[in-house]
């Protein structure tokens, strides 16, 4: 039971991530008709601007300190940040160790920038392009992405760890009445959940309650109609896609402390992410929702040992045959439309 | 006993009955009209006959054979071909390609490997398609890419790939929707044309009354899912049931 | 900035000089030239530096790359010499080799076995390589060493820690100079064992593939020798990022000690995730909780950050070490790049000096009097101490270090520190107990 | 000659010519001097370029003609090499029936996968060949490492059995051949400065490559090929012209499958290893990037996708800085360096960046591939003669 209770817990957490990351493919592919595979390198890129700032509030000046030696025996040189002669070093270490909360208010503006120069310079061209093309340009742009984060960063995962306040696990054992121990889980994986749960439920309110969210969503309906009311849909259309754009940044600045980012990061999730929006079904935001939390779930129950021992490498293959056995009989996934991109 | 008889063909669609008891016959060699205002029906009835859709009740014979469960290939190959409202072609082809492809069709069925001969030294092939094309006035243009030609010029050569499969029924949605007057005359002519000199029947789906009453020897005319009346043109033109049907929709319909 | 120059096959060398201007053109197969492929017959010699450089272990393969380098200058006389200082061969005068200078080519291997393959055939059939030497990978490994057995090359083995390598893959134009899962299970488990105590439940997360499997072996042998019980074993995919689904149930299982068979990413992000779970914060049968790394890199160690804090593993060398030839290359290194070598640094800079002191002492670049100069060679003041290339498997017996996360390091490179250092008899085993046929050498041509 | 029209016999003979002469053509620099070092013309390489041209040439049967969008055609190569590897191992190191019973397995597997995948199209059909191919990875570095060797692979071992193959000589080694030829031997040729190499591997790929490409333009010139194109253009209309498009594309893709088993075969016949990654997801989009670059839908443009991709990765690959400065170091101290920072990152370990460039701006600007570009400049220099259109009814696909 405990274990069924941890997994399901667990598989809430991943599907926190995949869901994440499908919902802004998804806004992309329902309001733009565009399918993005560079969606992946943004939530890299999101991941990296967490990096960057902790950088940039790390910058140092060296101090020589005599009495120590370094590796070659020379008087060692001590990093200082600038940032302990500003605020003073307990102050200092505070901000640095809150460098990936406070990411989230850099990365917000820069995604967006990132999003909506996307948009106007390249995937705007491509809304009359078959869907091939689409995929084959936003593959070279997510090669090109990556390969300039790899060239200033380097291949190697570059460890961004949370606030020291979120250190450790909580436990849900002792809490629920089952053995201490049992279930428990890292505080941050839980405030990567609540924070998943925030945005998902912003983006639906947005969507739900804001006139400009009517328009989006009239547009994705039918976008002629839209446009024949007089409503410019492309400026807002280009908005959604700084929006999208977003929201993979944020689900990868928040993904930092869970794994230390690296260039590739986002490739990891390309293909998987993808699964997830057509288990959910193409253009449905509820599915992506939905098929991210069920795949987390379903690959938790995957690795469980009582589970291999059984089917051995069932593991390696359970989100491709979930993949596989929807498309086969239910085409339009878990939540789509009829009609939208069916045979 | 007609060369296609509808017995009871209903279909529904969640809450919304499409279709409600139709039954119809459509004699050999005749032309067929199918009328009726928007919803009535006729799309939905059509779909039933070349395989798109299964209705849930009833049968489809087309010349004492079921079509019901087959797929719209294996109904073509019955001799049921279809043209529909927009001009469904091979774009990306020529004309003449798009003139060998039912060619194939006919004399070599639904599926033939057949990847090592050049289509072009099938001479028998060729000789008819280009025959075909002629017949249909479009000889000029066998070189083209079927994309770039008109609207009129697409009808045309959609028509003549039908008939390249001499089919026994041509069935034809609104054949003439969104054309100019001069191309919906050139289309009546032309269809005038197939039908006087062909043995083949004709049914088709019209909103327009003037391409109706030019061709048609009989029409059913279509409400709610259900044949209002059957009748000749001449008898439909006065029939009380129809103008009360139509009314409201004779504007448009002009 | 202006020598460097690009060689091809040596033989065309002397033939294009001595060719030019000539009209008739002269056909010959590779047997009639040359003893062996690619003999080098002008005034320099090729090495081939097959390293990865795009891919996830680029930074590796760069710091090999670094490694290469420095051997080049130092084998060609400039610099401090390095280890050349050190090694206890003196066979090497500085002077290149055999009186050859040294030159190189450099491929990228992807990580993948066939990019590393046609890497390696383009410095072998292009550009005349006579050595190939690098990689980071025992997939990479294995097949380059395949490939240059059937080319007739010497292949020097980068980082590669299976078993395999040397045991049922191994080949006779092949030798390995870093350590292997064997010797990391030897190694660690009377450390463990004195740390940790001898009544511990394991549970070990194991790599789906090869190398994960002969380390799970490796460890699970030699602790439950120790005493140790071996809880579960759960195998996880190559592609997995997030390993919070097989990290969560192992304290319900009872396990006080988790053993992360995993290497680069994989390891990165399952020791990451581990602490993250606060496993190391736990008591279970009233012992501290404790995590154990059986595979140390310096570049791994970086990627998990403060996690590998106070966290077992092993290595092959590291640049704390206080012998002659450990300090003499960290010298050497670090005044060169600036900061310390790692421990693939090492390895490629010892085999490329090795391989240079066997051509010596050989007298000859042919593959098959390498290999003899090679076989059960024992030679000291590369690091690690006295070591011996062992005839029967091409596999290195030198000591192994024992290391754990440190507390306070003092920089980015300062990650690891040395527990114990295991001497070569607590590692060493029977040559035949994996199988596998090293055949004949072959010098192709 | 040969079933073709004039047009498509110039075009075979083009290729063949290309292939025959590929030692001459693509090793145009003098040994040792500095542009050495874009030679192409060594066996490796010249054999990676027909057998991905083989590749590329059945995956364009595939997506160039039907337009579906196969990620998983990676697959069908792998599952050809260890079929082609097993058949080494235990039957003989000869390489027909390992090439023979890689076409086949090869062959069948993609029957399997597309009978399942064709049940959809568009993007479906992508992720379902995608999920067939991760899978296939997957398994097989894993869990099946006992029939793939996983993640060290297969290679030939002296303790193989080789049941048809009489016992090596003491010291040789299991190679390749082709009763008795071996692969890995050449021909040098050493004329003035510039040295040829003609490899037998080399030119049986060849000879396997331009029977592929003949192949690939019979079925283009076919009611078939026609049927495929249909397909891509107008599925509701073939249809509803009595034509099943399930068997139309279930050939198309076994056959593309065959041609990928053929190529997988070939690789273990030059290259004997086999390795799981020669499965993974960014192999099959490697094969699409070498279509799409070339052109997809044209005969040529495969084969041209497949030798650039190629030919960056082996030799863009291997230029590192210190060749850089070697170049420029006729430029004063300041500028070399400056032009060496600016280069750097586009080549080297950098070259995935420069493929990932190229990729996007030739979907941008030439969605035709590198043959719409050819074309283009080639229609600059007509532009001054105009050419009379004949009229002869036929758009078979440009070259």
């Amino acid at each position: 039971m405990d274990a069924i209770i941890l997994q399901i817990l667990n598989g809430l957490d991943k599907g926190s991530a995949y869901a994440l990351i499908a919902l802004g493919l998804t806004l992309i592919f329902g309001t733009l008709g565009v399918v993005n595979f560079a969606h992946g390198a943004l939530f890299m890129i999101g991941a990296f601007c967490a990096v960057t700032l902790s950088r940039l509030l790390q910058i140092s000046h060296t101090v020589i300190d005599e009495t120590q030696k370094d590796f070659l025996g020379n008087p060692l040189q001590v990093e200082v940040p600038y940032i302990y002669d500003i605020f003073g070093q307990a102050t200092g270490d505070v901000i640095i160790d809150w460098a990936v909360p406070i990411s989230i208010l850099f990365a917000i503006p820069v995604m967006v920038l990132i999003g909506v120069a996307m948009e106007r310079g390249l995937i705007k061209h491509f809304y009359s392009r078959p869907h091939a093309d689409q995929i084959l340009v936003t593959f070279g742009l997510a090669i090109v992405l990556q390969e300039i984060i790899k060239y200033y960063y380097g291949a190697n995962p570059i460890p961004t760890p949370a606030p020291d306040a979120f250190k450790g696990s909580f436990d849900f054992g002792a809490a629920l009445g089952f053995d201490p121990n049992t279930i428990i889980y890292p505080y941050w994986r839980l405030v990567y959940f609540a924070f998943a749960a925030i945005i998902i439920g912003g983006v639906f309110a947005f969507l739900q309650f804001t006139t400009f969210g009517m328009v989006v969503r009239a547009g994705m309906a039918d976008r002629e109609t839209v446009q024949l009311l007089g409503i410019n849909i492309d400026k807002r259309f280009t908005l959604m896609f700084g929006l999208a754009a977003a929201v993979a940044g944020l689900a990868g600045v928040m993904y930092t402390p869970i794994n230390s980012p690296n260039y590739h990061m986002g490739m990891d999730f390309l293909v998987l992410s993808f699964v997830v929006v057509v288990v959910g079904g193409m253009g449905s935001l509820p599915g992506a929702v939905l098929a991210g939390f069920l795949l987390g779930i379903l690959e938790s129950f995957a690795s469980m040992r009582e589970v291999l021992e059984f089917l051995p490498g069932i593991n390696q293959i359970i989100i491709y045959l979930v993949a596989i056995i929807i498309l086969l009989t239910r085409p339009r996934g878990l939540m789509g439309r009829k009609g939208v991109m069916e045979d | 006993m007609g060369i296609l008889d509808i017995k009871n063909v209903g279909k529904r669609f969640g809450g919304l009955q499409a279709l409600g008891d139709v039954n119809l016959s459509v004699a050999e060699n005749s032309c067929h009209a199918i009328i009726g205002p928007n919803g009535a029906g006729k799309s939905t009835l059509l779909n039933c006959l070349v395989g798109k859709l299964i209705p849930d009740t009833g049968s489809v014979m087309f010349d004492g054979k079921s079509v019901l469960g087959r797929k719209p290939y294996e109904i073509n190959q019955m001799g049921i071909s279809r043209v529909f409202q927009t001009p469904e072609i091979f774009g990306d082809l020529s004309v003449l390609e798009n003139m060998l492809i039912p060619c194939f069709a006919k004399r070599d069925g639904s599926f033939t490997p057949n990847a090592f001969i050049d289509m072009y030294k099938d001479r028998e092939i060729v000789e008819r398609a280009e025959h075909m094309l002629e017949e249909m006035g479009m000889a000029d243009a066998r070189g083209d890419n079927a994309a770039t030609m008109s609207r009129g010029n697409k009808r045309r050569l959609e028509i003549g790939m039908c008939l390249a499969q001499e089919p026994r029924l041509l069935l034809l949605d609104e054949p003439t929707a969104g054309m100019a007057r001069a191309d919906t005359n050139n289309t009546i002519d032309l269809l005038k044309q197939i039908k006087d000199e062909r043995d083949i029947t004709i049914a088709i789906i019209e909103h327009d009354m003037h391409v109706v009453f030019s061709l048609a020897e009989r029409i059913t005319v279509l409400a709610q899912g259900t044949p209002l009346v059957e009748d000749t043109p001449d008898k439909i033109k006065g029939h009380p049931k129809v103008r009360e049907a139509y009314l409201g929709e004779t504007q448009d319909a002009a | 900035m202006s020598k460097m120059n690009l060689t091809r096959r040596g033989v065309l060398k002397t033939g294009a000089i001595a060719g030019a201007g000539v009209a008739a053109p002269t056909i010959f197969t590779a047997q009639s030239a040359a003893a062996f492929t690619n003999e080098p017959t002008g005034s320099s010699v090729t090495l081939g530096f097959n390293v990865p450089q795009s891919g996830p272990y680029a930074d590796e393969g760069a710091d090999e790359l670094r490694a290469y380098e420095l051997a080049v200058e130092h084998l060609n006389g400039g610099g401090d010499g390095g280890l050349m200082n050190t090694f206890s061969s003196k066979a090497l005068q500085g002077n290149g080799i055999l009186g050859k200078k040294v030159e190189y080519v450099t491929g990228d291997t992807q990580t993948k076995s066939d990019a590393a393959r046609a890497s390696a055939r383009s410095m072998i059939e292009k550009d005349g390589a006579v050595m190939i030497t690098g990689g980071s990978s025992s997939g990479v490994a294995v097949a380059v060493q395949a490939l240059c057995q059937e080319a007739g090359v010497i292949f020097m083995a980068g980082l590669t820690h299976s078993n395999d390598t040397t045991g049922k893959d191994k080949k006779a134009n092949g030798f390995r100079h870093f350590f292997n899962s064997y010797m990391s299970g030897a190694a660690l488990a009377p450390i463990l064992a004195n740390n940790y105590g001898t009544d511990r439940r394991a549970y070990h997360l194991t790599a789906d593939y090869n190398w994960g499997y002969t380390t799970e072996e490796a460890v699970r042998t030699s602790t439950e020798a120790m005493g140790w019980e071996t809880v579960a074993a759960v195998k996880t995919p190559l592609t997995q990022t997030d390993f919070s689904s097989y990290i969560a149930p192992v304290l319900q299982s009872g396990a006080d000690v988790l053993v992360l068979n995993h290497y680069g990413g994989n390891m990165v992000n399952s020791l990451t995730n581990a602490v993250q779970f606060g496993l190391r914060d736990k008591l279970v049968n009233d012992k501290n909780f404790e995590i154990v790394v059986p595979l140390y890199s310096r570049l791994m160690a970086k990627g998990a950050g403060a996690n590998v804090k106070g966290i077992f593993g092993s290595t092959n060398w590291h640049w704390s070490l206080q012998d002659e030839g450990s300090k003499q290359f960290v010298q050497s290194f670090g005044t060169k790049y600036g900061f310390p070598p790692s421990q693939a640094a090492h390895t490629c800079y010892v085999q490329a000096l090795l391989y240079a002191d066997a051509v010596e002492r050989a007298g000859s670049f042919n593959p098959c009097a390498v290999g003899e100069a090679l076989s059960d060679f024992e030679f000291d003041g590369m690091g690690n101490g006295p070591t011996l290339y062992r005839g029967e498997d091409h596999q290195c017996f030198k000591d192994v270090l024992v290391v754990k996360g440190k507390e306070n390091p003092t920089s980015e490179f300062d990650l690891l520190e040395i527990v114990e250092v295991t001497p070569t008899s607590q590692v060493t085993y029977d040559a035949s107990i994996f199988g596998g046929e090293l055949g004949a050498c072959n010098p192709g041509a | 000659m040969l079933g073709l029209d004039k047009k498509h016999t110039n075009l075979l003979l083009l290729v063949f010519v290309l292939t025959l002469l590929a030692p001459f053509i693509l090793n145009p620099f003098p040994e040792g001097s500095g542009m050495a070092q874009f030679n192409a013309g060594y066996p490796d390489l010249m054999q990676r370029f027909v057998i991905f041209g083989i590749f590329a040439i059945g995956f364009n049967i595939l997506f160039g003609l039907t337009g579906y969008l196969s990620f998983g055609h990676a697959a069908f190569l792998g599952v050809g090499s260890y079929a082609a590897m097993w058949m080494m191992k235990l039957l003989t190191m000869n390489i027909i029936p390992a090439i023979a019973v890689s076409v086949i397995v090869a062959g069948l597997f993609a029957l399997l996968v597309g009978w399942i995948s064709l049940r959809r199209s568009g993007i479906y059909f992508s992720i379902l060949t995608l999920a067939f191919a991760q899978m296939s990875y997957a398994l097989a570095y894993s869990v099946l490492t006992p029939i793939t060797g996983g993640e060290t692979g297969l290679q030939p071992k002296l303790q193989d059995p080789r049941i048809l193959d009489g016992a090596l000589e003491a010291g040789a080694s299991p190679k390749a051949n082709l009763f008795g030829l071996e692969m890995g031997s050449s021909f040098e040729w050493s004329v003035g400065s510039w040295l040829f190499t003609f490899n037998v591997g080399y030119y049986v790929a060849a000879i396997a490559m331009l029977a592929s490409f003949y192949l690939a333009i019979r079925i283009f010139n076919s009611p078939f090929g026609m049927m495929l194109r249909a397909i891509k253009s107008n599925q509701q209309r073939l249809n509803y012209t009595g034509l099943n498009a399930r068997p139309y594309t279930l050939a198309a893709f076994v056959v593309s499958g065959m041609y990928a088993g053929l190529a997988g075969g070939l690789m273990v016949a030059m290259d004997t290893q086999v390795g799981a990654e020669r499965m993974f997801w960014t192999a099959s989009g490697e094969v699409v990037l070498m279509t799409i670059l070339g052109g997809a839908g044209t005969l040529i443009g495969p084969v041209l996708g497949a030798g650039m991709i190629k030919y960056m990765e082996n030799i863009m690959s291997k230029i590192n800085s210190t060749i850089l400065h070697e170049w420029f170091a006729f430029l004063p101290d300041g500028l070399e360096d400056f032009v060496v920072t600016l280069i750097y990152p586009f080549i080297g370990k950098g070259w995935h960046l420069t493929l990932g460039l190229i990729f996007m701006l030739v979907v941008i600007f030439l969605p035709g591939g590198l043959v719409e570009g050819g074309q283009r400049i080639a229609k600059l220099f007509k532009r001054k003669n105009p050419s009379s259109d004949t009229p002869d009814g036929k758009t078979t696909p440009a070259e």
